[in-house]
């Protein structure tokens, strides 16, 4: 089998990403402006054995395909806001037991139901802290309809390696636009690391992950999301298992942030930075294409856990200039890791940051002291 | 295998209280569960949240305790997958129709080849003892300190409406009748619903005039009425009394299955 | 060289599916780099319904079109919103059958709908008539190109009557030239 | 066979002496180790299963085990002669 | 009729705070470690004309106090970490419709189930990031019985004020321990503004809140989760109207951080600031009380918006060290505001923080230098 | 108050398609509110998220349009606290029934004085024409594109299980049965569910053989099957064929209502 | 009383023309100002409520109203002797 | 002056409501300052059980009790819990019919459970029989004070039976000073 070229959107990639990947079971509930993903699941699945099914809603969706990874499957669900929102109980459960699955959420505008039609990246921090308790995770973000394809096998992968859920957290702009894209005949596949006899269900290995006891296999585990010991049995009054459950689960993914960091880093000389993931970059590309070796940029396509060790690769930054289809959300992490002032810039209501106004940013960030600033387009 | 095979010994004795019905129905699940002489390997028990879902931590295969209400949600995408599965759901009367409600609904329209064992004590036990949608008008809760003001769920009725394959009733007195329901259940493809009756001392025999736990069992055979006789009765145009209720097997039919092996 | 075209008329009249055929002609029949976007109206069907495609030499890195070079026009509300402040050097197609207006660049009037329904007895052509315009009035991708994606991207046994749909595009386009 | 009550599980809630037909099981008065008042069994040699399980080759009534919540009951393989000890400590 | 003084766990003084708000309307899901505040609502409400319902789940309860606002109704719902998920998509819509409600989070062990009955702050970032868009909301933390009473009766003026969800992140340290209160026989009630006659339903007063069509008056009112004019029609595709609705609605909020900031600041001249919220303020108090005059403290009842200019009091401040039971989710925050090094002293798995551990964190604090330090316990 | 002055005007025409059943349903919900002469202060339209959720929007007395499939949720809230308002729901196949099905069986429990108007065109029509529980065994939409594998509900039957006082199915064709129909819901203590089968000419005829509009009402006209007719042919042992659907009155019965004002 | 069609309503999709008992609405064939083709009204004032409406003080028949989904038809109140016109422009 | 009483037993032996009455009495019929709390096992009723009161005449910062002065113990396995490492000046009451085991500091036996069935009729008084059995051995509160906070907290009718119930806790322990 060759590689195949087509021209596709960003949504059909993402399905046609899964695919390649070896997802075979898919649970969803239709939202604009995630849907295509689902429907060309429900196309694609049944030709390669694996199953689609429409759920209720989404809280089922996200149980189903929790359901599903521990038969063994690979499983997805794709999402918009208001659905993200309602998946929020079932992904800290998917994260306290430790179960792999991708979620993509091709944002809208939000708050609510808000502008389903339009592109947004509202939704990074709900996607990082969006549950109740103390958990991370890992989140991606394409900025083409190339990566849409690669980063969602990406997300497989993460999700087996580091059994948590991972997000692919895109937007309407680059699920609804289309590109040619090359279709992989092979892509890299990196199973979860099954439960080996006598090893505990809960018990980590030297990369903080336990072994998976895939259902049906013969492990007998006991899978809760109350916090449990190492046998997967309830210790929910124990502060000790407590406390080192959770910061096991917590450091499996943050002891690797920037081992796992997936960033593009141009012209790490400049003075001006921009910080940029998904559509705005690229907006950015366009603007160092447009003035080369001006600017400093780093693109993030693993925005969760943040890479910070990237910020230090730009030795001379004066200035951070973060554009953003939400009020600044990832620059408010970048805050925490900075003491070079920050330029926010801000972009709702859907379109897409254009050139001439990362330039009025840039004007901006020539000048700026504050720790941070936002620029009013 | 035998019985106590079937139960996690490393996990006894469980949490419930002194007289909780859930441990009978538990045991009335693996005796079924034995008899049809399924291995471990290919049964799976899922719960959701509450004393009723705490079951599926007791028994020693593969058990998924899942999220409060959902557990039919993640039943049916382990079954899509693994469709060779046996899959048995434990679930509690606020679990299954109070927050669960709709993935119970859409389980039975789909018919999906699971059995669902209610164990409705008519109360919210593990939250300590509040109202749920099966609790009696005029009972007494935590949460209905003047009388239940609302109209109960009848859960066969609705697990008919909406499309299971088996829907019967019985209650943790009867525990031949019960084995024997959840053995049909098992065997019969699609969606098999078995509602069981239960008492929960610790929350509601006690405030419903019922201290002593075995005065719920006395309960439970006194009004219990079989559903050949009430179906007489109601040809006679004898209507039931309202503290009795229907015991027995409401449907079983042969509706097309969603999930079973063949189908895939 | 960078093209930009915008398509735009109708819910229904195909107008997405126009765009989304020239794309796939520049970019994989064509050797283009190509991006197709596309806005929607609220969330429900009908309505205005608009795309765009930029076609280049070059990587696109900025996906939004700003100036289109090339406008498709199938309805008077589309016109109102899209074609009454193009610039000079720009070439447009409008179905008069739906506009009522001109502009002021240059432009063909292409009664793709009629058109379709009177020669191939269904509305459905009239995008893939508007495309064979296109096709006629900028050259922007080769025939061969052009009737691939086409072919492509149509229902079986419809391939006769969208090749016909494409000729009648071009003659109708090539009679204003 | 033998019947005996696992004292480590019941907690003495009495419906085995709700539904054994011989009434062999008897509410206990004494707590045990747990706190729990454990039932004590009369002429245990009754019951129909101590009896013929060996006989039948598989069990028998088993109400008393079916409906024990706590999973309290069992049979041991030894005779039943005399009744059955139920260690109640003080 | 004269104040009262009883002996209540904190659940149910937040009750008897909400019935003396004038709140008449309550629709919760049992959940511990809260279950308390509905179980005391539901003896109480009948007796005083209010209406108390127990709905099928926690979106409901969301969806049913939104509708009883609508109504006209002060309403209440609480719940805890995995309701309070469930409840994300409804908050959003109730902070896009402006609808004052107030939510009541007890907070227990999380991730997912957890540990149901052992107290947390898990959930802070949650509640402020939870649901998908960008919004802001008003969020306030008690430390004592008292508090729960007096903090709850503000809620209520505050959501009325600000139209918008106003939660009390309490916990269940406070939630379940037994204090004597006042339960004062009058309570200043700041009433929601009503719509006037001619107003446009979405149109912002000089505060940035628009008045409050309560159904049933014949304002004709038409309340939508879209983007919405200020008429209130949905408005879909204007990048414009989205914008400054979501910009209105977060400034309705921020512009007034600093005014509304209910803050103690204590020994401001101190060169070690304890940051503290909620029952971790009680071991601080424990310290400050024993050592006096030795450290300094800023002890937050509102923590959203987050008052930063009150770090500006600590002139001296070295360290600021913040003893929270997360992984410390205010000191994030703190951070966004603050050069002057950050000492997190996280504790899991239920049990406060003791003044010994406190002392510990003083150590570290002592000699700090990096932005951010964490203490291990 | 004449009909036209229900119509929110300045908010018409609305964003329906060419054709959809939807603005027919609220012709007819409207002419009965105004046969009853309702006033506006006392009238509220709630509603959820779809197109069929949209009307709500088009009404001119106070409405509340709320998220996906949890406007009975709202409504029951409102209610409680104004028993007075006539309160209206408007919900669609996948409003009421997919991600709503819970609150739509707890309300018809609680049997909540509301009325629930559900315009049923068997697909999802504002996300462009996904299957829906509603949708007919093996009938195509873009998530079902070798046909709806799932049995579909038979809404009307799960409210009567679960407790509605009054429901009713009609369609968009019998534009007077319907007026009547839901003139009777609003007059009934309790909950009152009206489903109304409706065409969606853009997402469901169009890909099922059905791309004229009139050829959807003919359908509708040629299938529906009147309630008494349908029993007089079970009696005689008559079984529908698959195609046809019944309509009328299916209960109305006195059960405690929810939310009345003398109940509060 | 005279039946008219709101073109700035009406979206052309014929259910009109399925119930009028006298068949006075017909299937039109150009397209209005939005586009959408408007119906035809054949020989309208044998409508009955055109005719009747004012005699008995209340609408009568009405079922194109009632079923047309774009709230599209209503009567003004014109005698209804000449033909509605319908305008339809190109 | 700062006291830390902590009752522990079996759930449904009204250790919470003892420690609760207690604090009711300190602090509204005492003028003390005062925080009552209590830890859970699991979500689920039953098993272990466990309260604890401070009572100060200051204000009391801290809640969670560290080192109680006093200990009312109802069960063996409560024992093992809080009661194997109290401190030497504390003081212990516990029920000999649960518990077996017995302190290092000083300590009294009240039956409590035993007394309340033989005297009263019902086990259910055997928590108020232990808090007059604290008051006889600390004099923490006044009896007014505790009488008070008891029938603030009891069912009606059962008013007479619970001060017997004080009375006989109070003498059980006079019969050990
Ligand atoms: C989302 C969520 N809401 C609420 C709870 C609290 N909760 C735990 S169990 C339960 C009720 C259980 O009732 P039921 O299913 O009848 O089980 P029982 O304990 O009676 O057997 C509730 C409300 C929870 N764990 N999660
Ligand atoms: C939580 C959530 N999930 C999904 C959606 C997307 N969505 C909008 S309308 C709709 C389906 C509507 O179907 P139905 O209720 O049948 O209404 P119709 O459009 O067919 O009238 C969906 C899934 C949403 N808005 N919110
Ligand atoms: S609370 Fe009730 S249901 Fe739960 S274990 Fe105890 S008796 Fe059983
Ligand atoms: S039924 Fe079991 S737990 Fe109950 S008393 Fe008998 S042996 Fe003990
Ligand atoms: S097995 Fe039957 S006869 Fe034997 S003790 Fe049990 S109940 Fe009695
Ligand atoms: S998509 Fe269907 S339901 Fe929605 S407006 Fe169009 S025809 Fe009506
Ligand atoms: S029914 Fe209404 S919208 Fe349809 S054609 Fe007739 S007048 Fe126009
Ligand atoms: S009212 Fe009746 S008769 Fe008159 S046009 Fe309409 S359908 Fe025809
Ligand atoms: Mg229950
Ligand atoms: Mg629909």
């Amino acid at each position: 089998m060759t590689d195949k070229t087509d021209f596709l959107n960003g949504n059909v990639a993402c399905a046609e990403g899964a695919l390649a990947a070896g997802c075979r079971f898919f649970a969803g509930y239709p939202i604009t402006p995630s849907t295509e993903v689902a429907e060309r699941m429900a196309l694609r699945l049944p030709k390669v054995g694996g199953v689609f099914i429409q759920m209720e809603d989404e809280l089922a969706s996200a149980a189903a395909i929790i359901g599903g990874s521990w038969a063994g499957a690979r499983t997805m669900t794709a999402t918009s806001g208001p659905g993200f929102s309602l998946m929020m109980e079932n992904i800290g459960y998917a994260t306290f037991t430790e179960t792999p699955i991708v979620i993509v959420n091709v944002q809208r505008g939000g708050p609510s139901t808000g502008q389903p039609t339009m592109a947004a990246q509202g939704d990074m921090l709900q996607c990082r802290y969006g549950s109740h308790g103390d958990y991370s995770v890992i989140a991606l973000s394409p900025s083409s309809v190339q990566e849409m394809y690669d980063l969602t096998v990406k997300a497989f992968n993460l999700a087996d390696r580091f059994r948590t859920p991972v997000f692919l957290m895109t937007d309407e702009t680059i699920g609804h636009m289309r590109e040619k894209i090359t279709l992989h005949s092979n892509v890299e596949i990196i199973p979860r690391r099954e439960l080996k006899e006598g090893e505990l269900p809960c018990a980590p290995d030297e990369n903080g992950v336990p072994g998976f006891g895939t259902f049906g296999m013969g492990h007998n585990v006991h899978i809760t999301g109350l916090t449990h010991n190492e046998k997967g049995y309830p210790a929910t009054d124990s502060a000790e298992i407590h406390e080192k459950l959770v910061r096991r689960q917590v450091r499996k993914i943050e002891d690797f942030r920037n081992e796992i960091a997936d960033v593009d880093i141009v012209n790490p000389d400049a003075e001006l930075v921009f910080i940029s993931y998904g559509a705005p970059t690229r907006t950015v590309r366009q603007l160092l294409n447009d003035n080369p070796d001006t600017y400093g940029h780093l693109n993030l396509r693993i925005v969760w856990p943040f890479p910070d060790e990237s910020l230090l690769a730009f030795k001379n930054a004066k200035a951070f200039i973060i554009p953003e289809m939400n009020l600044g959300q990832i620059a408010k992490e970048v805050r925490q890791h900075t003491n070079i002032p920050i330029v926010v810039v801000p972009k709702l209501g859907g379109a897409l940051h254009t050139p001439a106004e990362l330039l009025k940013a840039v004007e901006v960030a020539k000048t700026v002291k504050k720790p941070v600033t936002e620029v009013r387009l | 295998m035998n019985l106590e095979d079937w139960y996690r010994q490393d996990r006894l004795p469980h949490i419930y209280c002194a007289g909780c019905g859930n441990g009978t129905i538990l045991n009335c699940t693996l005796r079924a569960v034995e008899e049809l002489d399924y291995k471990k390997e290919e049964t799976t028990f899922i719960s959701g949240i509450g004393c009723s879902s705490r079951a599926a931590g007791y028994t020693s295969s593969d058990s998924l305790h899942t999220t409060h209400g959902r557990a039919l949600a993640f039943a049916t995408g382990l079954k899509l997958v693994k469709p060779r599965q046996h899959v048995i759901v434990f679930t509690g009367d606020g679990d299954c129709s109070a927050i669960g409600g709709n993935h119970f609904i859409h389980a039975c329209r789909r018919n999906i080849d699971i059995t669902v064992i209610c164990m409705n004590n008519n109360i919210y036990g593990m939250t300590g003892g509040q109202g749920s949608p099966c609790t009696p008008y005029g009972a007494i809760s935590t949460t209905t300190p003047y009388g239940m003001q609302e109209q109960p769920f009848d859960l066969c009725k609705v697990a008919e409406a909406a499309g299971a394959n088996y829907v019967a009733r019985w209650t943790s007195f009867h525990v031949k009748e019960l084995t024997e329901a959840i053995r049909v259940g098992l065997e019969t493809p699609g969606l098999s619903f078995i509602e069981v009756m239960t008492q929960c001392p610790t929350s509601f025999g006690s405030k419903n005039k019922m201290r002593q736990v075995t005065q719920m069992l006395d309960m439970f055979r006194d009004n219990a009425v079989l559903k050949a006789k009430a179906d007489r009765d109601a040809a006679k145009g004898i209507l039931p009394s309202p503290e009795k209720f229907v015991v027995g097997q409401f449907v079983r039919r042969n509706n097309p299955p969603l999930g079973v092996e063949a189908a895939k | 060289m960078k093209s930009e075209i915008r398509f735009s008329g109708l819910g229904g009249q195909g107008i997405i599916t126009a765009a989304v055929i020239l794309g796939r002609a520049a970019a994989l029949y064509g050797g283009k780099h190509v991006v197709q976007t596309q806005s929607y109206g609220p969330e429900a069907r009908g309505g205005a319904s608009a795309s765009a495609v930029i076609i280049s030499d070059d990587p696109i890195y900025y996906p939004k079109v700003t100036d289109p070079d090339v406008y498709a026009i199938m309805s008077q509300e589309a016109y109102n919103k899209y074609g009454s402040h193009v610039k000079n050097d720009a070439v447009m197609l409008l179905d008069p059958g739906y506009v009522t207006s001109r502009p002021a660049c240059r432009f063909f009037e292409v009664p793709a709908t009629a058109e379709a329904k009177s020669q191939l007895g269904k509305t459905v052509f009239a995008n893939v008539i508007m495309l064979g315009g296109i096709l006629e009035a900028t050259g922007i991708v080769s025939y061969d190109a052009l009737e691939h994606a086409v072919l492509d991207s149509v229902p079986k046994g419809t391939e006769e009557n969208n090749k016909r749909a494409l000729a009648i595009g071009q003659e109708l386009v090539r009679s204003q030239l | 066979m033998k019947l005996v009550v696992n004292e480590r599980r019941c907690k003495g809630c009495n419906m085995c002496t709700k539904v054994c037909p011989y009434g062999i099981f008897q509410e206990g008065k004494r707590p045990g180790s747990r706190g729990y008042i454990i039932p004590v069994l009369d002429h245990p040699e009754r019951c129909t299963n101590c009896r013929l399980q060996k006989l039948y080759g598989r069990q028998l009534c088993g109400m008393c085990q079916m409906i024990c919540p706590d999973q309290a009951i069992s049979w041991i393989d030894e005779k039943p002669f005399e009744p059955q000890k139920v260690v109640i400590e003080y």
